[in-house]
């Protein structure tokens, strides 16, 4: 390896693969010390020290003082909040200086400085995949959740969903008290009257029942010991998660090998990843963690880069990263899946044991006259499958198959065909781990049709945190059996359709609120702990059960949820072999955040699977519909979140609604206009949605994403917006998991004559050939120009540059890794107080994100490839909006950043229109709750960041590249005599980014990473023609920059559009 | 006589403008995110407060450090205001018979917080960083303001240790900050560029 | 053909600039009576367009009061369209303002003595069009309570002065220099007449003209002075006209925008405001002559002069519409080329060709003498070229927004309601402060007439004695 | 400039080329010093003959000067404020002066206070406004020339010279 080559790999190698195979995996509490939290700011700042307990103290020592303290009275979390929000201006409208007041403390807490944000480490409970998050505190209001970076799971990313959770926390429209039901009406009521009548109710009923989501953690056996207290089977525990692909995962891979989990994929040292429709960069089973593996596995690095073949019906913002596309019948993927393990089967060298390879030999005997005729029925040849099967055994590799997207009542089944074909490629054991560190399955697969047929029998049901009769198809007639059970209580964070039957509808505490765990990975377990105190009269659903315990004497020798966790840990602290005290241990968990050790085991080598082979199914013919989970608002349960009903999807950028894809051909053939309303009938239902076309889909499909549709007023926000595509579904379940199947329903479509806009955030998509945009280099290209640098800073000019100062700061987003996810507009939207402006004034195209995801389409409409590009300010060092404004409201600093004044601003909108890039953003409004339209909703006001100003309307904002993140780095460097090192600032973008796409840094460090990726071959700024040849677009100079595409086949000649002036 | 009182009009507009516009000058209008404004001649500003504290006899007399009380003032962009528990770290034994003494005691038995009239107030989009000015450090770990605290402090703050009940004692006005900033220091080297005492681009403050 | 097509381009330009031989007959003596008569009683026709005018008026005051209450998202414009039809209406206006300074100024360097009839009335229209212009910044403008304040170099408590390498800081200049040169003038040629007027009235309205008219007297020693500061002044006034426009069209040509960013803007930008500018001098001064009864003074002669001077502009306008479109494809610049097309056959092609028939093709009709002639058909091409420019700005404007680099952040743009209301009150505003200075002030430059009108010799037959 | 009311006679003309003649003729009589001349507007004969009686007019100096002044004060304010706190914008350093941009306001100023300095030497030269001043008669901004002369009775010689030169009317007034 050339100097030139360790020197790179040193500054783009990323943090150690903690759960590479190779290595162990250490326990990390022996390193923390006892005595710190896990507080960036602290850590830099030795001045302050922490003192123990500082957390325990907000919760109360017994059920009488806890009672207590939920009155009214003013006690430190409260000042802390004051103290927050101590700028509090005096009347409107008023020119006279206004009166803000400073609420002292009574005693300060000493892990709380004024002014200094204090990081608390936590669990993410955005989905069943537990990322670590650090939570940004300043004045004991959470302002910011961030990947925490020394987590396994998350690794420092965190997906858009994680980033919202503090509008979730902060939601106006959370339940602000517990209520009874009277009649139609839900009165409010207070705790004590709730815990008296539930525990008096449920007294007298012979079988209770709990319903939750997927419970994480301990949360499972908590609610088994509730249960049995009570006097309860354990089975009468049910759990439901809308998204089946755990369950389909788990069950084939219990019918393989005897356990019920989930393998451990590990992306990261897969070169080449099979997708068979799945969707594990969108949805799929751990977003984050799988996007992180996948841009270490896939994207370009040191002269290499990985393959990922997809073969999918839908068009997937997995499918979109792909290198080839294959687009299937819907219903195929387990033919091609076998036709895979067929030709892996006849390639010599594929692996798998004899009595593997036996079972393996006998099932595609058995269907050999089916898989015979697949090839023409799938329309893929057979040397596609045989070259893939090739070069599967030539490197570390891996084959995903399935996803929400695609959940049919052969789920199960194509798992199977899974594992056939990873364990002929040697999989398990190098890139999908079961056999250490493998993922336990969250729920229980097949309860939902279980809690249907038992029913019947029950006298009441809790509910906790799950909502099945809008996230499951309204044939399985979850409502009207619920509504049977004579007592249902609905405990839920945010009040959802479950309230419609429950007898009592109890607020439930935001995870940000709330004691808990999770083990996202078997042995390795992550903590969850509250940050702020409730912030509505609402209270943690584990701690609302143990009070109910309590009042029907059936008390658990717990106080709260924690004591309960306290006993639980002790087992992972027996494990841990630590030497410090289990208080001492406790605490450095709390403060890191999660402490594990990979736990393994042996499973049986393969079961016999024959049996469930016996039938293969059909591709379909006809039209069909698939209702994938959307990226975002997953099952509905976040769309009531402003911030990612706006995100938009990836695909089709379209944001507050349901759409109906459709392929354009398909469209055009069936009389179907863009924005036309379709009717969707099927034997049981009809949906009025409106067609889009989404280029790549298949011909035979039809696809209505699921999470909106939501027809009741508990949220403004969710109202309304899309409908919802289950009631389509006929009741059918995977035949193997029980699990509710949501897509390949046969329907019709009925052109309307009614139109419907759609407010999609792009209305363009097509740059056809132009490089200036977009640029993409074949891997050999890249191989050719290996040691090529690129100056992107110096080029002819006529004045003398800028003078020099100790930094200048620079962006680089790599395209090659950028999957689209969207992730880094909603931090970006989070961290910088961007208002949300809702659907109509999208239509109008008054956007306010200041990073917009373009996403461009190239080539064949039935399947397109597709890049995204973010794009935010550039931060032009030859900037066209800074010299056309008038009163200097966006100048250049001496680092090299485009800084936008906001206070200067008077709203010419000048600079906008001179910005070639357009990503300006005016404040046409003042956003506020509840004004000009419901839909714009933003900020609970305590939910803004403190950091960062709060614009009004009439003024230009933009990206100002974190600069409040620079400026508090710099205080801390200046403090300690220093200056800012590589990666003391992050961006918010750049931190939360799932793929590592974006880097930030000093450009003027030549240690800095950005600085090698400014000056790599592939490095280009947009509009800035082509410095090859001496020419230099618009010559802006930005200051961000991208990192080409690579493709892995040399590009067909290029035209050269780019052009300047 | 027409056209004489025509001339006295004449004259009394142009005053009557010239005047509004000096007005005008003098009043610079403020953003409207927080309604604040900024007066040429609004300083001085010297509002009740619930406990007449007495800074001169504090920190005047008993000589106690600025930052004793102000603790946050080296690690924040806040200085803070004391906890009422510092305050009853001496006044649980020391004057005790005072009235105010007794209110504050009373007021920190009821975990009653005080709530102070802020003086020293910017609006809300400027972001000062009290530890930027006063913990700032050059390359060589040395103070670049110099090792006396206080004396930091009465830079901007005026003399504190002579004010009973503080008023304050400076502009803080853009005009007023940028008059420190982009005073020159010494050059490095002779005949360098001198540069400007600290940054005056934009997002310095203003983010 | 020839008998339609009568006079040659060189006729034209001859045409508008020289006067035509006029057969006067009134003479000095009728000036005032005549023309002071009238603008006491005015025909009933103005009290029904000063009501309309206020309506107008209103409806644009409330639509603009909302819009300052609730936010600049009253209007349509979006990102990419930061601007819109505010900016198109302040191009509008200015160019309108163009051609009173044109006509009092230039002309009167070229001793064109047909200017006489109609400058005061071109005047009054450029300065109540430059001050509905000047109005359209701040409409436009997100935060007018700080706009009205910082665009101007005041010392302030931020110790933080303008840009001025910013076009709009050149536009803040040039418009207020132009409002302030036009008045002046506009205004100097009013003192004499004012004169006049106090010496006709009597009581408090003598008072008024008294005070407005600066105490002139018509001392020779004045009219000397007088006469080199008028010329100076035109002469001051003659680049400024030139000067203003361009700057207006630096505001687009200094931007990278595609479609903006070319040279021949400032010329081309001045011609189109001279076409407007004349065009709205006929379609005001027709109907204004009929309502004062001032046709006696405005002659046919004088109109016929004005629409050449519009022929003359409106083939220039032509020219570099043509140019602008050779250029594009010329230059080889992808960007503006792409515009280009777009704006011929692009989404907002309909505005393209409103503007092209408008302003290059229905005009074509004033070669003919017979529609020279013909003052309704002069009144509705005028019009026509009107609603033409006004296209023109709109579609520079929009079509070079809604689609230029980067294809991701495209859009597209649809004025509002409360846009289009007040773009109706700026009418509104400019007819109002129009009519009520007719109603008050003399239409008609009266000192200026007499001197185009036969001199008052002594006749032949009444010879002194010597 | 106080001025004391000074009773003297009016002399009405109607016709351009009396008033002209009489201008001529009463220019060279030092009995006529003190005299005005009136006119309702400026034809060029008049004007011709006033250049001869008062020279050329200097409100060109007047002009000259504003517009001098206009031009420096534009780039000076430019220039001063640039450097007062140099603002990078557009990849200027700060340092750089950007005079293509300043001849704007050099150019836009020295029309402002060219134009409003020509009309204050108009006002200056023209010895107007005075507050002081009467209109003599009305018809003078109609359709009459006047020439008044101070100090002179209706019955005088001057008076008669006018009336010979073509007054139609010449009738003693209080004054201006």
């Amino acid at each position: 390896m050339s100097k030139q080559e360790v020197d790179e790999l040193a500054k783009l190698a990323e943090k150690p693969e903690v759960f590479a195979p190779s290595g162990s995996f250490e326990a990390p509490v022996r390193d923390v010390k006892p005595g710190e939290y896990y507080a960036y700011a602290e850590e830099r700042l030795p001045g302050i020290t922490e003192v123990e307990g500082s957390v325990e103290a907000d919760l109360p020592v017994s059920p009488q003082e806890k009672l207590a303290t939920q009155g009214f009275s003013l006690d430190r979390r409260d000042v802390l909040r004051l103290f927050g929000a101590s700028a509090v201006a005096s009347s409107a409208g008023c020119i006279q200086r206004p009166e803000e007041h400073i609420v002292s403390y009574i005693r300060k807490p000493r892990d709380q400085v004024p002014g200094v944000a204090t990081h608390y480490a936590s669990t993410c409970d955005g989905c069943a995949s537990s990322c670590g998050i650090v939570v940004k505190t300043k004045g004991g209001r959470p302002v910011k959740i961030e990947g925490h970076d020394e987590h396994p799971v998350s690794q420092g990313a965190l997906c858009g969903v994680g980033q919202a959770g503090l509008q979730a926390l902060y939601h106006p429209e959370r339940l602000k008290g517990p209520r009874v039901r009277v009649g139609e009406r839900l009165d409010e009521t207070t705790w004590d009257d709730v815990f008296e009548r539930i525990a008096k109710t449920l007294g007298s009923k012979a079988k209770i029942g709990i319903l939750t989501g997927a419970p994480s953690g301990h949360a499972l056996e908590f609610y088994k010991e509730v249960l049995s207290n009570m006097g309860q089977g354990e089975d009468q525990l049910y759990t439901w998660e809308p998204n089946g692909l755990f369950t389909s995962i788990a069950k084939a891979h219990e019918f393989a090998f005897g356990e019920l989990d989930l393998p451990r994929v590990e992306l990261s040292s897969a070169q080449l990843v099979v997708g068979i429709s799945s969707d594990f960069l969108d949805v799929g089973t751990a977003p984050v963690f799988h996007g992180k593996g996948f841009s270490r596995g896939h994207a370009y690095a040191l002269g290499k880069r990985g393959r990922f073949v997809a073969f999918e019906s839908n068009y997937t913002l997995t499918g979109a990263k792909a290198d080839e596309r294959h687009v299937i019948n819907p219903g195929a993927e387990v033919l091609v899946t076998l036709l895979l393990v067929r030709s892996l089967m006849e390639e010599p060298g594929s692996r798998g044991s004899v009595a593997q390879r036996k079972q393996i030999a006998d099932i595609l005997e058995l269907q050999k006259s089916v898989l015979d005729e697949a090839y023409a029925k799938v329309g893929i040849e057979k040397t596609v499958f045989d070259e893939l099967a090739h070069s599967l055994l030539q490197m570390p590799s891996v084959i995903l198959a399935g996803g929400s997207s695609v959940f049919d009542h052969n789920a199960t089944q194509l798992q199977l065909a899974a594992i056939f074909a990873n364990i002929l490629i040697g999989s398990y054991g190098a890139t999908l781990m079961f056999e250490d560190g493998w993922m336990p399955c969250p729920v229980v697969p097949g309860d939902l049709k279980r809690l249907l047929s038992n029913a019947e029998d029950l006298d009441a049901l809790i509910v906790v945190d799950t909502n099945p009769i809008f996230s499951a198809p309204p044939s399985w007639e979850v409502r009207k059996v619920l509504e049977r059970i004579p007592f249902v209580v609905s405990i839920q964070n945010f009040p959802n359709e479950m309230d419609d039957v429950a007898e009592f509808v109890l607020p439930n505490n935001h995870y940000l609120e709330s004691w808990g765990d999770a083990q996202p990975v078997a042995g390795f377990w992550s903590m969850r702990q509250p940050v702020v105190r409730s912030t509505t009269n609402s209270r943690q659903a584990e701690d609302i059960l143990l009070w109910v315990l309590a009042y029907m004497e059936k008390s658990l020798p717990y106080k709260d949820y924690r004591a309960y966790l306290r006993k639980r840990w002790q087992k992972i602290y027996d494990m841990s072999g630590t030497k410090v005290s289990y208080d001492h241990f406790l605490q450095a968990v709390t403060r890191r955040g999660f402490v594990g050790r990979l736990q393994t085991r042996t499973v049986a080598e393969l079961s016999n699977v024959r049996d469930h082979f016996r039938g293969l199914p059909e591709p379909l013919t006809e039209l069909s519909l698939i209702s994938p989970l959307d990226s975002r608002l997953h099952d509905g349960r976040y769309a009531h979140l402003p911030v990612l009903q706006e995100a938009g999807d990836p695909i089709t950028t379209i944001t507050w609604d349901t759409w109906a894809g459709f392929n354009p051909h398909t469209m055009e053939a069936r009389g179907i206009r863009q924005g036309q309303v379709v009717k969707v009938k099927s034997s049981v239902g009809e949906i009025e949605v409106t067609a889009f076309a989404v280029p790549g889909v298949h011909k035979n499909l039809v696809v209505v994403p699921r999470g909106n549709g939501h027809q009741d007023h508990r949220s403004t926000i969710s109202y309304k917006n899309g409908v919802n595509p289950l009631p389509l579904f006929l009741r059918a379940e995977d035949r193997y998991s029980g699990q509710p199947v949501t897509s390949n329903q046969k329907i019709e479509v009925v052109v309307t004559e009614k139109r419907y806009r759609l407010a999609a955030l792009q209305k363009t998509s097509d740059i056809g050939e132009r490089s200036d945009i977009i640029k993409k280099h074949s891997l050999a290209t890249l191989k050719r120009n290996f040691n090529k640098k690129r100056d992107l800073d110096h080029v002819p000019d006529l004045f003398p540059k800028l003078e020099e100062g100790e930094y200048k700061w620079g962006m680089s987003i790599d395209l090659d890794r950028c999957t689209g996810c969207g992730a880094c507009m909603i931090a970006c939207s989070v961290e910088n107080n961007v208002p949300q402006v809702g659907r109509e004034q999208i239509l109008l195209g008054r956007t306010m994100h200041w990073i917009r995801l373009d996403r461009y389409f190239h080539g064949d409409l039935n399947n397109p490839k597709a890049t995204f590009q973010p794009v935010m300010c550039q931060h032009c060092n030859h900037a066209p909006c800074e010299a056309v404004c008038p009163v200097y409201a966006t100048t250049h600093d001496e680092e090299g950043m485009n800084a936008m004044t906001y206070n200067r601003c008077v709203g010419t909108r000048y600079c906008a229109n001179a910005c070639p890039y357009k990503v300006r953003r005016f404040n046409w409004w003042t956003h506020k709750w509840g004004e000009m339209g419901k839909r714009q909703m933003d900020r609970n006001p305590r939910a803004v960041n403190p950091d960062v100003t709060v614009r009004t309307r009439g003024v230009m904002e933009k990206c100002s590249l974190c600069v409040g993140r620079i400026r508090d780095a710099k205080h801390v460097a200046k403090a300690e005599g220093r200056k800012v090192k590589d990666r003391d600032v992050r961006t918010a973008c750049q931190q939360t980014c799932p793929a590592d796409a974006i880097e930030f840094g000093n450009v003027k460090d030549p240690t800095s990473r950005i600085s090698s990726l400014r000056t790599h071959y592939r490095a280009y700024t947009m509009l800035n023609g082509d410095p090859d040849h001496h020419h230099y677009g618009l010559k802006t100079l930005p200051s961000v920059n991208y990192l080409a595409e690579v493709t892995l086949k040399e590009a067909p000649g290029k035209k050269e559009t780019g052009s300047g002036h | 006589m027409v056209l004489r009182f025509c001339w006295i009009a004449l004259t009394a507009t142009c005053l009557l403008m010239s005047g509004s516009s000096y007005a005008w000058w003098m009043w610079t209008p403020g953003d409207h995110v927080d309604d604040s404004t900024q007066n040429m001649f609004d300083y001085g500003y010297h509002p009740k407060q619930p406990i007449d504290f007495s800074h001169e006899l504090h920190a005047g007399k008993r000589e106690i450090p600025c930052q004793y009380c102000h603790s946050a003032a080296r690690r924040s962009i806040s200085a803070g205001i004391p906890s009422m528990h510092t305050c009853m770290g001496c006044h649980q034994y020391v004057r005790t018979d005072k009235e105010p003494i007794q209110f504050l005691t009373q007021k920190y038995q009821e975990q009653d917080p005080i709530r102070w009239t802020k003086v020293n107030d910017l609006p809300d989009y400027v972001r000062f960083s009290h530890q930027a000015h006063l913990g700032a450090k050059d390359h060589e770990g040395k103070l670049l303001l110099g090792e006396d605290e206080d004396q930091v402090c009465i830079a901007c703050h005026g003399p504190v240790k002579e004010m009973t009940t503080y008023a304050q004692w400076t502009p803080l006005q853009m005009g007023w900050c940028i008059s420190c900033h982009n005073q020159k220091r010494e050059p490095e080297s002779p005949g360098a560029e001198p540069k400007n005492f600290a940054a005056v681009s934009c997002n310095t403050c203003h983010y | 053909m020839v008998s339609i097509w009568q006079g040659s381009y060189r006729e034209i330009v001859w045409g508008a600039f020289m006067s035509d031989a006029v057969d006067w007959d009134k003479s000095v003596s009728d000036v005032n009576n005549g023309v002071l008569a009238a603008t006491g009683k005015p025909h009933p026709t103005f009290y029904v367009a000063l009501g309309l005018s206020l309506v107008c008026l209103v409806i644009g005051i409330v639509a603009w009061a909302l819009q300052i209450t609730y936010g600049t998202g009253m209007a349509g414009l979006n990102s990419p369209v930061y601007w819109g039809v505010y900016i198109t209406d302040f191009v509008f206006w200015v160019g309108i303002g163009h051609a009173g300074t044109l006509i009092s100024a230039i002309l009167f360097l070229f001793r064109a003595k047909w200017r006489n009839s109609i400058n005061r009335s071109a005047e009054a229209m450029t300065v109540f069009a430059v001050i509905t212009a000047g109005l359209f910044p701040l409409i436009h403008v997100g935060r007018v309570w700080l706009a009205a304040y910082w665009m101007v170099p005041l010392p302030n408590t931020n110790n933080l002065w303008v840009n001025f390498r910013s076009p709009l800081m050149w536009d803040v200049f040039a418009i207020s220099t132009y409002l302030t040169v036009s008045l002046t003038f506009w205004y100097m040629g009013l003192v004499p007449d004012l004169a006049s007027m106090r010496d006709r009235t009597r009581g408090y309205k003598r008072l008024i003209y008294g005070f407005l008219s600066f105490g002139w007297t018509g001392t020779l020693r004045q009219w000397h002075h007088y006469e080199a500061g008028y010329g100076f002044l035109a002469a001051l006034a003659t680049p400024l006209v030139l000067s203003v426009h361009s700057i207006v069209s630096w505001d687009f040509a200094m931007s990278v925008q595609p479609g903006w960013h070319t040279t021949i803007f400032p010329p081309y930008f001045v011609a189109g405001a001279i076409l407007s500018g004349c065009a709205m001098v006929y379609t005001l001064v027709l109907p204004f002559r009929k309502m004062f009864n001032l046709e006696g003074f405005i002659r046919h002669e004088h109109l016929e002069a004005l629409i050449k001077l519009t022929l003359l502009t409106s083939t220039i306008v032509a020219y570099a519409y043509g140019i602008e479109f050779f250029i594009a494809w010329y230059s080889g610049n992808p960007y503006e080329w792409i515009i280009f097309q777009k704006r011929a056959y692009g989404p907002y092609a309909f505005y393209f060709w409103v503007m092209t028939f408008c302003n290059c093709v229905f005009p074509l009709a004033f070669w003919s003498k017979k529609v020279r002639n013909n003052t309704t058909a002069c009144f509705i091409i005028c019009v026509l070229v009107n609603v033409g420019m006004w296209f023109e700005r709109y579609n520079i404007i929009i079509s070079s927004l809604v689609e230029d680099f980067i294809p991701g952040s495209w859009g597209h743009y649809e004025p509002s309601l409360t846009e289009i209301a007040i773009t109706i009150g700026s009418f509104g505003w400019f007819f109002t402060w129009l009519l009520i200075f007719c109603r008050f002030f003399p239409f008609v430059s009266m000192s200026e007439l007499k001197l185009i009108m036969p001199k008052p010799m002594r006749p032949k037959d009444k010879s002194l004695a010597a | 400039m106080a001025r004391e009311k000074v009773p003297g006679i009016v002399a009405i003309f109607s016709y351009l080329d009396d008033i002209c003649k009489t201008v001529e003729t009463i220019d060279k009589r030092r009995d006529f010093d003190g005299h005005e001349v009136y006119s309702h507007t400026s034809y060029h004969e008049l004007i011709h003959l006033a250049e001869d009686k008062y020279g050329s007019s200097e409100v060109k100096w007047f002009t000259l000067v504003g517009a001098l002044t206009g031009v420096c004060s534009g780039f000076a304010m430019c220039l001063w404020m640039d450097y007062d706190w140099p603002i990078v914008v557009g990849g200027k350093t700060a340092g750089i002066y950007s005079l293509p941009a300043y001849v704007v306001f050099g150019f836009e100023l020295m029309i402002l206070l060219g134009a409003l300095a020509t009309i204050l030497g108009m006002f200056v030269m023209g010895r107007f406004p005075n507050p002081k001043d009467t209109v003599l008669d009305p018809r003078l901004s109609d359709d009459k020339f006047a020439v008044y002369l101070p100090g002179v009775s209706p019955d005088s010689e001057q008076a008669k010279l006018l009336k010979d030169l073509g007054a139609e009317e010449v009738y003693s007034t209080t004054g201006r």
